[in-house]
């Protein structure tokens, strides 16, 4: 029963927050200078945006790689205590596999900057 | 069609007000510095002047995030389409100060060189006087453009396009 | 000031014929040099004894009513010496042009880009010849004699508030 | 559109072209900055100048020249006396006359005054820019006791116009003991903390130390003068090279870097303030000998009038020397005694024919300072080098040709050579730390 009422609450919480932008925000005035790129108010000096260079993205994907791991270590340090050693040896094979990749990268030179 | 209740007087009265208390103690400013201006700028904005207490501390510097830009000093006529994009790229609602005299009417540069006065590229809300304007009167002139803030109403979406 | 005359006696020697009066008003050792020499005669202060390694200042003076219209007026300084050094040389009215200075010194190239953008004198063998302060589209040099002192050039069309 | 620039013609394939535009809190407001940029590495840049070209030279050769003394307060705006103080030397020398000495010692005093101020705000400006926010709110906070000094002098914070052809507007107030010795004691500590926050400071000595580095001679060819100048090891500062005024009177070094690279500049920068407060409790003393009276016998101003509305009054009223043009015993220590070329006192000129005339031909078009026909080049040591003033006078009262000797100019347009291949990160402390000031370069 007190399913409608979670239902009911949630469902008006998003709808008020979805129109509260319409309901109090100003007219928007769009012009096609306020689309354009801020570049300290000066013309632009090249059309559009050439390629980044690779290491960027490459650089984020190896973060978000090891970010997801470090994700696994919470549960795992919660629930260490009662099953001690099969942990430790679980956890030990999941962290070798990672950092194997990791020094692959590092020797493929992922991590190499300029 | 009748007089819907978000139509009624009362209720976008309070409304603006509410909204317009909401802003005036918080404004983003974008120091459009560029002359000799700007070192009385300093001198306001730093600890013993202090424009931080009326509310104006944030120096955002892109127009995107700021609501009151603040000319200071002298504007070229190259300066000019510059001055001018950047009005454009500030979000609705928007106010200008124009800073010090030669940003109000070009001051003692009457020459070839210098656009007479900012109201000439963009409308500006309040002018401040004074070549450079002593640190006193900048606060003064926050204190008019809170009140201007205050008492501005807002265009509501949802209401019909009175003006044009 | 014994040391003046023997700037002059090098200048003298490594490019005859250059140095057309030479005065010290106020102090200030003063050359008016032929136009066509400037090169030969910058060339010769940075490397000879005098050691005017600094270019301090090039600026330019229009007088409409001469018949050489602008004078181009050069500072040079000695840091060795502690000796400053004004050369002068006269341009006509028609096509004023002079040797560029920046083979010589890297500073001239703005300086350069400076007297063209308010006087129009040109410089050969300058690499990039553009206006320094006025924007592109500016017609005219604002700082000869002739042109109006309040005369605007607005780039954008301006609001009447 | 407007002809492509350099840099977009030769831009290489695949290489961003970013704008450092004009209106960049680090650009000082009007500085364009063209970049190329590979990544984050600057492959090639090109400045663009002139957004604060305000035309003072086209608007000097249409003022006379004791009207266009306020011009010269707003070139380098930082240190607006040391501006006033070359304009005057340089007419000074052209017209020939002499300034007595207790102006030229106020005019040491307020020009020092005025040099470590622009030296707080230009070290404050960088320090905020790597990061220092705290340096820049305690400059701020020394500059303000300095300023008070200025202010009760010459009635202006930044925009004094007090130091006149011929000597000084008028005297010293006669307080400026104790303000003098209240800025000398703030800025003394806070000088103490800016050099424990950043002298060892691990990142703003990543961010500056061997980076914008410039050899001597490089430096010497792009015509670098001043603190930028001495960073590189070069000792020229023209109060020694060329002693003007009383600075020949006071010792004091000139710093030197070893590197000259933003460290240094910092440094040499740091060192100079010292050195300019040594200069200024040099000075202080020396005003008693000079003028032991400071302020005129006689009735307080205020009494004068309560007393005047009963009966007449005979007692001279007492003025302070503060008051600009008061009495000829006040004028005649602080203005040259060269009648032609100086504001005759007010004392003359509302008692006497004479006076009057005098007053009245001074500031008549046509007739004020007419100095002889010829040109001239003097120089002052300004906040970031040698800010030579060249006049081409014809005889009549407004200047043929005004030209000013920018320090600035070599400075900027040494800067595409200094962060070539280096970071974006890069400009900024290059560009702080060399101080560019729009008002000197774009005139």
């Amino acid at each position: 029963m007190e399913l409608v009422f979670v239902f009911l609450i949630v469902g008006l919480l998003g709808v008020l927050l979805l129109s509260m932008n319409a309901l109090l925000g100003p007219r928007r005035r769009v012009t096609p200078v306020k689309q354009s790129p801020f570049e300290c108010g000066s013309p632009p000096l090249q059309e559009g945006m050439p390629s980044f260079p690779l290491k960027y993205s490459l650089v984020a994907f190896i973060f978000l790689l090891f970010d997801v791991e470090v994700v696994f270590f919470f549960p795992w340090a919660l629930v260490f205590k009662e099953m001690r050693a099969t942990a430790l040896v679980v956890m030990l094979a999941y962290a070798g596999i990672l950092a194997a990749g990791f020094a692959y990268a590092w020797k493929k030179g992922a991590l190499k900057w300029d | 069609m009748g007089l819907n209740p978000f139509q009624a007087a009362w209720f976008t009265t309070t409304l603006n007000s509410m909204l317009g208390w909401g802003r005036k103690y918080s404004v983003f400013h974008y120091p459009y510095v560029t002359a000799c201006c700007g070192m009385e700028y300093m001198s306001a904005a730093c600890a013993h002047f202090d424009i931080d207490r009326f509310g104006f501390g944030w120096t955002r510097f892109t127009p995107r995030q700021s609501d009151l830009l603040l000319v200071v000093g002298t504007i070229c006529q190259k300066q000019a389409p510059i001055l001018r994009t950047v009005y454009e790229q500030m979000c609705e609602p928007k106010w200008v100060i124009a800073f010090g005299a030669c940003a109000v009417s070009g001051g003692i540069y009457d020459n070839y060189a210098v656009v007479q006065g900012v109201d000439r590229v963009i409308p500006v809300d309040v002018f401040i006087p004074g070549c450079p304007p002593r640190p006193e009167m900048v606060l003064d002139s926050l204190v008019k453009l809170q009140k201007k803030i205050q008492k501005t109403d807002q265009d509501w979406r949802w209401k019909k396009k009175a003006t044009s | 000031m014994e040391e003046k005359s023997d700037v002059l006696s090098d200048l003298a020697a490594r490019v005859p014929g250059a140095v057309l009066e030479t005065s010290a008003p106020l102090g200030d050792l003063t050359i008016v040099i032929r136009p066509e020499s400037l090169f030969e005669v910058a060339a010769a202060l940075k490397d000879g004894p005098g050691g005017f390694a600094t270019l301090l200042d090039l600026t330019c003076v229009d007088f409409p009513d001469r018949p050489d219209r602008f004078e181009m007026v050069y500072h040079f300084f000695a840091l060795s010496g502690l000796r400053r050094l004004r050369v002068k040389l006269r341009l006509p009215a028609s096509e004023p042009a002079v040797a560029s200075l920046t083979p010589l010194w890297k500073i001239a190239d703005w300086m350069e880009r400076e007297a063209y953008d308010l006087f129009g004198v040109t410089f050969i063998g300058h690499p990039y010849l553009r206006r320094l302060f006025m924007n592109e589209e500016f017609v005219g040099h604002p700082l000869r004699k002739d042109y109006p002192w309040r005369k605007r050039q607005p780039v954008i069309p301006l609001r009447t508030p | 559109m407007t002809r492509p620039f350099r840099i977009q013609q030769n831009a290489r394939e695949g290489s961003l072209l970013v704008n450092m535009g004009p209106s960049h809190p680090a650009t000082h407001g009007a500085v364009r900055i063209m970049l190329e940029l590979d990544g984050e590495r600057i492959l090639n840049s090109e400045i663009e100048v002139g957004y604060l070209h305000r035309a003072f030279e086209k608007t000097c050769e249409n003022r006379t020249y004791f009207n266009l003394l306020i011009y010269t307060d707003r070139l380098n705006y930082v240190s607006p006396l040391i501006n006033n103080h070359g304009y005057a030397l340089a007419m000074e020398k052209l017209l020939g006359i002499d300034v007595p000495e207790r102006a030229k010692l106020i005019r040491v005093l307020l020009s020092e005054l005025s040099r470590v101020s622009d030296h707080l705000t230009c070290l404050a400006a960088m320090a905020m820019e790597c990061g220092a926010f705290t340096v820049f709110l305690y400059n701020m906070k020394a500059r303000e006791f300095l300023w008070d000094v200025i202010e009760q002098t010459t009635g202006a914070r930044m925009t004094t116009n007090f130091i006149r052809i011929g000597g000084v507007r008028a005297d010293l107030h006669p307080g400026f003991k104790e303000a003098t010795a209240a800025g000398l004691r703030e800025t003394r500590a806070v000088l103490k903390d800016v050099h424990g926050l950043l002298d060892k400071n691990k990142i703003f000595l990543s961010r500056t130390r061997d980076v914008g580095v410039m050899s001597r001679e490089n430096a010497l060819n792009w015509g670098w003068t001043g603190p930028a100048l001495r960073s590189t090891g070069i000792a020229y500062d023209v109060r020694k090279a060329f002693p003007f005024g009383a600075y020949d009177r006071f010792e004091f070094e000139v710093p030197v870097g070893e590197r000259g690279d933003n460290f240094d500049r910092y440094m040499v920068r740091m060192r100079e303030m010292e050195q300019s407060l040594r200069i200024i409790e040099q000075v202080v003393p020396l005003f008693e000998r000079s003028c032991p009276r400071v302020a005129a016998a006689g009735l307080e101003p205020a009494a004068a009038v309560k007393a005047s509305r009963s009966r007449r009054q005979e007692a001279t009223v007492k003025l302070s020397p503060n008051l600009e043009g008061a009495e000829r015993s006040v004028q005649s220590e602080i203005l040259s005694s060269d009648r032609r070329y100086v504001m005759p006192a007010k004392e003359e000129a509302y008692t006497s024919i004479e006076g009057l005339i005098a007053h009245f031909k001074y500031f008549m078009t046509g007739h004020g300072i007419r100095p002889p026909k010829g040109d001239v080049y003097s120089a002052v040591e300004g906040g970031n080098g040698e800010l030579g003033y060249y006049i081409v006078s014809d005889g009549t009262d407004r200047p043929y040709r005004l030209h000013l000797r920018g320090p600035c100019l070599p400075l900027l347009a040494s800067l595409e050579e200094l962060i070539r291949g280096r970071l974006v990160a890069d400009i900024i402390p290059t560009f702080g730390s060399m101080n560019i000031i729009l008002g000197e370069l774009d005139r």
